[in-house]
């Protein structure tokens, strides 16, 4: 199973702290959050803001990375630490 | 070199983290910086920090391996707090040791500028009306980006 | 604004002087910089420091002032020590508290290099086969001019 | 009178902490320094040094400056405290 785990604001409006998707066959990032977006409106308008960063097993990632079953795959607003 | 990095609820005491960087002999030189809640309205309750648990220490002992490539450094200590937090406690320590203050200076102000861009954390604002998020400034990616 | 200089043989505790500047409420920043012996040969017996004592605090005092018309500052400490000192002594301790950490930053490395160059503190180092007056780095002055 | 005081390897290759002179009308620092060197060959070279600096009653001062009596004059090498 691939993990999605969402922070913040993000998290909250959301409602969801993670997510487990079975994905057979790795895909890109960019792929994965067409998906989540074609969930509801909701989802899609959460996920297009255009400030979202994305991390994959604990680091920052490109959309282009590709991810499958195993992976963990981090959605979050900037960071505000400090 | 001795690296300590923590993400804690506990409040951390700033002599203890200076002796302990102090005590590098021939270090010459110990800059600090501590972060602070601050209370701009004078109607917050609290500050609430949440974090990615896997990810935060290994982004911060990424950073803070960053930091020892450009200076030569003794002794680095960064605690960061996480969870709720009152006006006036201590969110965040840097320290570091090194044989001359520029690079004590400069690997300090790194780390702090590096942690508010690349550190998964985040800070809720709660008041008696409600709560919202903070929102990222831009000042704190135009600091960071001047060291690329 | 509150302003702490002092010129005194004893040492001093970093903490204490950190407990002064971080109970300014909403500060938000604070950072400081520890100076001490350090020893490069390994054969140091005592850093000596010798200062004009009635021009020493003016100078010093007059160093915080041009730090505050620069930056927002809620309170600066300086302390400088002289006298007799061994390896890993402390020397001298700079603290700023302000709302923003590029003030904090900013001024304690100002008055570091002001300090430095500025005032009237000058270096001896004592060693077994004798003693040496610490030369003037040309690297302070260049640390200080970046500043005009 | 004015003081005229000498700090660290200023004040140990002179042998003098400070001395008093009776100035009747107010002179330079260059000039008071001339006067200085000519005291002896030591005093000349001592004196001689390019960085050396100067305060007038606890103020840097430049060799332009006029004292006279009731002044207070330092002389020394660059500074390295902190």
């Amino acid at each position: 199973m691939l993990t999605i785990k969402f922070f913040a604001v993000l998290r909250e409006r959301l409602a969801v702290d993670q997510l487990q998707l079975d994905i057979n066959k790795p895909i890109s990032v960019a792929k994965l959050l067409e998906q989540l977006k074609s969930r509801s409106d909701k989802w899609h308008r959460e996920l297009s803001r255009y400030d979202l960063l994305c991390a994959v097993n604990h680091e920052f990632a490109e959309p282009t990375q590709r991810v499958g079953n195993g992976d963990e795959v981090a959605l979050f607003p900037p960071v505000t630490g400090g | 070199m001795s690296v300590q990095v923590a993400v804690q609820t506990e409040d951390f005491d700033v002599a203890d983290c200076y002796k302990t960087l102090a005590k590098h002999a021939s270090c010459g030189a110990v800059a600090t910086f501590s972060g602070l809640v601050r209370d701009d309205t004078g109607d917050l309750q609290a500050l609430e920090l949440e974090h990615y648990p896997q990810m935060t220490e290994k982004a911060l002992q990424g950073i803070v391996a960053q930091a020892q490539q450009r200076w030569p450094l003794a002794a680095v200590t960064v605690i960061h707090r996480v969870g709720y937090l009152r006006v006036n406690e201590q969110i965040v320590f840097v320290g570091v040791a090194s044989g001359h203050r520029d690079a004590a200076f400069a690997a300090t102000s790194f780390i702090m500028d590096y942690l508010k861009t690349k550190a998964p954390f985040w800070k809720k604002e709660h008041y008696a009306e409600g709560s919202r998020w903070v929102a990222a400034k831009d000042s704190d990616t135009v600091a960071a980006n001047r060291w690329e």
